[in-house]
């Protein structure tokens, strides 16, 4: 009985979160579900490069390709953003191939500097290249409704899209870790000479987890882009909500795992938008005041992230049920 | 599989504690106010939020609306995003029926299609882009001037009094515009394109600089090839002090007029000193002004001095506060009911003559819900302060042509 | 045919000579033992033969192949196993250890967890497969580099030095490991400074000084060998 | 044709601007190797410390130097003592988010503190300039500039001829070796982020006359000295000040003579191309920089 106990909560869990939309009305409260679960997503995908040991914050780049291209398509030329999708994943392949030149040559803080200009270079030509894009006056995504346009008027058929993109990415950051690729990743972070010299071919596995990491980025753009229907290089390039907030989630959570950023997620992102509608009213800034000393006492105290703490749990919670500790 | 789900079920019942903070309802009447008072935005959302916080103590004091108190729920639009989560949550969770804000256009763009979604009513007070109130969104009103009125103003000071003052016939004045290429910028220099291109001036240049850029020479060099006659200049925020500062660095002697935004900020002139004097500005109400034409203006500066401590630092404020009390008023009118239809006839029917608000403007909206009575006025930074220069009807000095 | 030949191999580090026109060929099937005083380029020549190094001059044919300017993870491929004189364990458990070399043959992780603990098996260290590598002895951790070097199925197998720094016990543990290795088909090419081991498996003997190859044969006809004796011992005056 | 030697002429003062900002991080980075996103936040609260003192007591910015350079040594003392110490055997990555954190920190406080407004300080010379044959230089930027040429030469001595500055010179190359050495690495590690503040607060204070603060002017000026840090080459003080200079003038002339808006694109896609082609910068001396990822 006690073996099934993981299944339970996990049905119980997967039901409840089917059930929200119903319960909830409010579009405010599906809209942080919705927001968790695009970050859950995002950090999935961010995670999927961080095996390898490449911290990259630019990853705002390729979630902007995917928004503008998927949104591009679809205003100039009427393509519905599902077959936009195969155009989000194609320029950030291409994305991807040109970050992957720097990728092969740095490691470390030096791959980290590169992604950042690679950003800034996308952002600034966004917003000049004006007569494509509308610059940072904004592309605004018309309001006719329908599935084949991802617009609808209430909130629930979104939050089921970004449940399903958040299942789908932390499945496939899963997949990822414990496939071939996955070890030879984890093998050429902790020591990429000895992992070549037992016939891991380094450059071309760090490009293949870049380019699964950027397509899956550009899929989540596009759809926050339907989502939140105005685009502007300011808010989809910006450092702090796109580039930034998947690594503190992934740090706060637990680095290099399958679970630590979902955690991170879990955690960083109603706590974002609890934090500046509590504190940011009562002070201005105040709320990033406690954001930033919230990320400096995590790496200080638990290095870890909160997966460290509740490893503990996990092993106690692993001799209740008489598991015989598999070692996923 | 089995953790995921583990996991989903913990997360909902933290989302449940972040989230369900629900205020009491009492017999008052709530209305969201929306500004960006954290992030970059932050100067400018604060000072925009004053003017329509004094505009409610000053009618809370004289009876408040209906009979009732006016509430303000709160709202940080630091982000897009924030805008977006914000509205919705003052919508569900504060139960408002009404939100007025914004100051920055893209945040109003957002907010007020969220809003309008539900029915909800979005009164914009100054945020100037012309496409807020082009959606045909029947909730979305606008009681401040659009971009396209900022450019009326100063193409009819050019053609009006600088063609004349320097001998020449309105198409042979040449234009340069420097603008920031954040929506802001981007939205007023379309605007004067196109009403340059229905007066005949010639714009000879126009260079757009990325907002967080720290040197302008570049812009000052191309503008000097250009030897424009004026160089409209749309700033956010410091940019503008750094465009006077390296005009003269530079030897760039040409007058620039700027459009609201850095060049309306009393630390434009602070910091350039006597360099500021005769740079033109086109803008909301300023506060030197013939307050002839501006009743309450007086009032409401008293009011923000006793509850801010300083002099108000820039105009949006005011016409924040012109706009807060003509929502109030409309709500007066509707007895405090948000009955889109009563709220609906009651503004159509508004028709307040310009001078007799506190920014000087008139009131009258047209079916898409924009102030057509709202204009912008020319001021000059003299000695240290911005006096209202043109229309006349305003005026307090004379402009003066400074190379 | 032979499995390895090497032809005029020279490596220059800026001016000092690592490697110095080195030629010699091994049979599939053989040991060979490859001693010399320390600095001799013992390492370099691994190095060589692995790709961590690239040669200056000279040709290194594998079964007929030529290795010049493929990247290690090529070489590896191509049959190329090598140990670090150091070992350098990933921080994942000996399993998984073994099983990112078990990796590079087939997609499957399961096929490869199962031709890893296989490895693991052969080399005694099945019961610590879900123990991290930092929480062994030197000699199990010594054992862990040979079986992800085998775990590459390779045809040549390089060991650096695998018998250093065990004491007694281990060394006798382990040396039998040798031979049994080569029974299951792999050509040892292997580092070693204890005599008595290099005397006992070895079935011919590499003697390498200041880089270049001073002398080659039986364990017996190397250690009679009078350059040998020189170039360990030193002596008066240079006639060699 | 003199139009061209003014756009260098600006460029160069530009440049001279951005080295000093940017000497500062080249210590941090090279001796602490740490990827310090709180840089620009320095340079940020030099500048509002140059500006109360000159507001509130009248301090001449060039006089204030005498008060802000002592208080930013201190605090880039106590910022590395205190926060980054702790976390120094952490990855690369830890340290690097702990900066992060600072940086959202100081930004924040200074919006508490001294609200949203731009601040600017006016002095009788901040619009002074010299004209000859058509061009025009304006003093306060000549003075940075040559405040910059000074600190580079002042800074190459010290590093090059006393013993503490040899001592950090091995850090850079290799902070094990130097620790065997007996080089107490810890306290050139104070040391090091004390300079870098020190002379990032130079740069924040002489840029006051002709520049103004706001709190999140840092982040832009970050950017720019990572661009430069990496041209110049680690730990070659030399090298950041020729990157700077390469920098104003590209960003001078592409602003120019392509468009204003895409002057930054410009020299990051730079910044990019000598990344990949020569990673240890245009003048750096290569060695020790495989230890923080270069291959």
């Amino acid at each position: 009985m006690k073996k099934y106990t993981l299944w339970i909560a996990g049905g119980l869990g997967a039901l409840l979160l089917l059930l929200v939309p119903l319960y909830f009305k409010s579009t405010f409260v599906l809209h942080i579900y919705t927001l968790t679960f695009f970050y859950i997503g995002l950090t999935a995908a961010w995670n999927i490069m961080a095996y390898g040991g490449n911290l990259s914050l630019g990853h705002a780049s390729f979630f902007a390709i995917g928004a503008y291209v998927g949104a591009l398509l679809y205003v100039k030329l009427g393509i519905s953003p599902w077959i936009g999708l195969t155009g989000a994943v194609a320029a950030s392949f291409v994305g991807g191939m040109i970050l992957s030149m720097p990728l092969i040559r740095l490691r470390g803080p030096f791959f980290t500097l590169a992604t950042i200009a690679f950003t800034e270079v996308l952002r600034l030509i966004a917003i000049d290249w004006r007569d494509l894009t509308h610059g940072s006056a904004g592309l605004n995504i018309p309001f006719d409704l329908g599935w084949l346009n991802l617009t609808f008027k209430s909130g629930a058929p979104f939050y089921y899209i970004a449940l399903a993109l958040a299942v789908g990415s932390v499945w496939l950051s899963r997949w990822v870790r414990y496939s071939a690729l996955g070890y030879h990743l984890r093998a050429a972070a902790s020591d990429d000479q000895a992992a070549e010299a037992l016939g891991v071919d380094f450059n071309l596995v760090q490009i293949t987890a870049l380019l699964i990491s950027a397509t899956l980025t550009a899929v989540l753009g596009l759809f926050y882009a339907f989502y939140s229907y105005v685009l502007e290089p300011a808010t989809l390039f910006s450092f702090e909500l796109f580039s930034l907030q998947p690594a503190l989630n992934a740090i706060i959570g637990g680095m290099g795992t399958v679970w630590g950023p979902v955690i991170g997620a879990v955690f960083m992102t109603p706590l974002g938008e609890f934090l500046r509608f509590y504190l940011g009213t009562i002070q201005q800034g105040l709320n990033y005041v406690v954001y930033g000393i919230i990320l400096i006492m995590t790496v200080r105290f638990f290095p870890g992230g909160i997966l460290s703490l509740l490893t503990p749990l996990g092993v106690r919670f692993k001799r209740w049920i008489g598991d015989t500790g598999d070692n996923q | 599989m089995k953790k995921l789900a583990m996991l989903a079920a913990a997360c909902i019942c933290l989302m449940q504690i972040s989230v369900t903070g629900v205020f009491a309802e009492e017999k008052t009447i709530q209305i969201g106010a929306l500004y960006p008072i954290s992030g970059n935005l932050a100067l400018m959302g604060e000072e925009s939020w004053r003017g329509a916080e004094i505009a409610r103590i000053l009618r809370n004091r004289q009876g408040g609306v209906a009979g009732k108190q006016i509430v303000f729920r709160q709202g940080d639009a630091s982000t897009n995003s924030a805008a977006r989560s914000e509205t919705e949550r003052m919508i569900e969770q504060d139960k408002v029926k009404a939100i007025l804000g914004t100051y920055a256009s893209s945040r109003c763009m957002v907010a007020s299609e969220v809003a309008a979604r539900k029915d909800i009513f979005y009164f914009e007070l100054g945020a100037i882009a012309n496409a807020i109130t082009q959606r045909g969104y029947k909730t979305v009103w606008r009681t401040c001037p659009t971009s396209l009125d900022f450019c009326r103003g100063q193409v009819n000071f050019i053609i009006n009094w600088l063609a004349p003052t320097l001998g020449k016939k309105a198409n042979e004045i040449k234009v340069g515009i420097a603008h920031e290429d954040g929506e802001y910028g981007t939205s007023v220099a379309n605007s004067f394109a196109t009403l340059a291109k229905k007066t005949g001036l010639q714009i000879v240049s126009v260079e757009a600089y990325s907002n967080t850029s720290n040197d302008l020479s570049s812009v000052i060099f191309r503008l000097r090839k250009a030897a424009p006659d004026i160089v409209v200049a749309v700033s956010s925020s410091q940019d503008a002090i750094l465009l006077s500062r390296q005009a003269n660095e530079l030897g760039l002697n040409i007058p620039i007029m700027g459009t609201g935004g850095g060049h309306s900020f009393q630390s434009f002139a602070d910091g350039l000193g006597p360099q500021a004097n005769g740079v033109l500005n086109v803008d909301f109400t300023q506060y030197h002004v013939n307050t002839k034409y501006t009743p309450g203006l007086e009032e409401f500066v008293k009011l923000y001095q006793e509850t801010f401590k300083h002099f108000p630092r820039a105009g949006s404020s005011l016409a924040n506060f012109m706009g807060a009390n003509v929502i109030f008023n409309i709500l007066e009118k509707t007895g405090g009911s948000f009955d889109p239809e009563k709220i609906r006839k009651v503004a159509m029917a508004m028709d307040i003559q310009p001078g007799h608000t506190a920014t000087g403007w008139g009131v009258k909206f047209d079916k898409e819900g924009q102030n057509v009575r709202a204009e912008c006025l020319v001021t000059q930074w003299r000695d240290g302060k911005l006096v209202t220069v043109w229309p006349k009807k305003f005026a307090v000095m004379e402009p003066i042509l400074v190379k | 045919m032979a499995l390895l030949t090497v032809k005029n191999l020279t490596k220059k580090f800026g001016g000092l000579v690592a490697v110095h026109d080195m030629t010699f060929d091994i049979e599939p099937g053989e040991i060979v033992g490859l001693i010399g005083p320390n600095g001799a380029g013992k390492t370099t020549l691994f190095n060589l033969i692995s790709g961590i190094v690239h040669a200056d001059q000279g040709s290194l044919m594998l079964a007929g192949k030529s290795l010049i300017g493929m990247r290690p993870c090529h070489r590896s491929r191509a049959g190329i196993g090598r140990t670090f004189q150091v070992v350098r364990p990933f921080d994942m458990n000996v399993l998984e250890n073994v099983m990112v070399p078990a990796l590079t043959r087939t997609r499957d992780t399961s096929k490869a967890r199962k031709a890893a603990m296989e490895v693991l098996e052969m080399m005694g260290l099945a019961e610590f497969a879900t123990r991290s590598p930092g929480n062994l002895t030197l000699a199990q951790r010594k054992r862990i580099e040979v079986a992800r070097a085998l775990a590459t199925q390779p045809k040549l197998l390089l060991l650096d030095e695998v018998l250093a720094g065990l004491n007694p016990t281990e060394v006798a543990e382990n040396l039998p490991l040798i031979r049994q290795l080569r029974d299951t088909g792999v050509t040892i090419l292997f580092i070693e400074h204890l005599m008595d081991a290099m005397m006992a498996v070895a079935e011919r003997v590499l003697v390498m000084d200041q880089g270049a190859l001073i002398c080659c044969g039986t364990p017996r006809e190397v250690t009679s060998d009078e350059c040998v004796i020189k170039a360990y011992l030193g002596e008066e005056d240079p006639q060699c | 044709m003199d139009f061209y030697i003014q756009v260098l002429i600006s460029g160069l003062l530009l440049g001279g601007i951005y080295a000093l900002i940017s000497i500062g991080l080249n210590l941090i980075f090279g001796v602490v190797r740490i990827l310090n996103f709180a840089h620009g936040e320095l340079v940020m609260l030099a500048m509002y410390g140059t500006f109360w003192l000159y507001k509130l007591y009248d301090l001449d910015p060039y006089l204030s130097l005498v008060v802000v350079l002592p208080a930013m040594f201190l605090f880039g003392v106590v910022l590395q003592r205190f926060i980054l110490q702790p976390v120094l055997t952490t990855s690369g990555v830890m340290k690097m988010f702990t900066t992060v954190g600072i940086s959202i920190l100081m930004q924040n406080l200074a919006l508490i503190l001294w609200k949203g407004d731009f601040r600017a300080v006016q002095t009788f010379y901040s619009m002074s300039t010299i004209k000859f044959s058509g061009l025009i230089i304006s003093i306060p930027r000549l003075v940075a500039f040559g405040a910059a040429l000074l600190s580079i030469i002042l800074l190459y001595l010290f590093l090059k001829y006393t013993y503490v500055g040899k001592a950090l010179r091995a850090i850079v190359e290799d902070h094990a070796t130097a620790r065997l050495m007996g080089i107490t690495v810890e306290r050139h590690y104070l040391l090091a982020f004390g300079l870098g503040a020190l002379f990032s607060a130079l740069g924040g204070t002489l840029m006051m006359p002709f520049s103004s603060v706001y709190p999140t002017i840092g982040g832009p000026f970050t950017a720019l000295a990572f661009v430069i840090v990496v041209l110049g080459g680690l730990g070659s003080m030399g090298g950041t000040f020729l990157a700077g200079l390469f920098i104003g003038v590209i960003e001078a002339f592409a602003g120019t003579f392509v468009s204003p808006g895409l002057k930054e694109a410009i020299y990051f896609v730079i910044f990019l191309l000598v990344l990949m082609v020569r990673p240890q910068g245009l003048f750096g001396m290569g060695r020790g920089t495989e230890e923080i990822g270069l291959k």
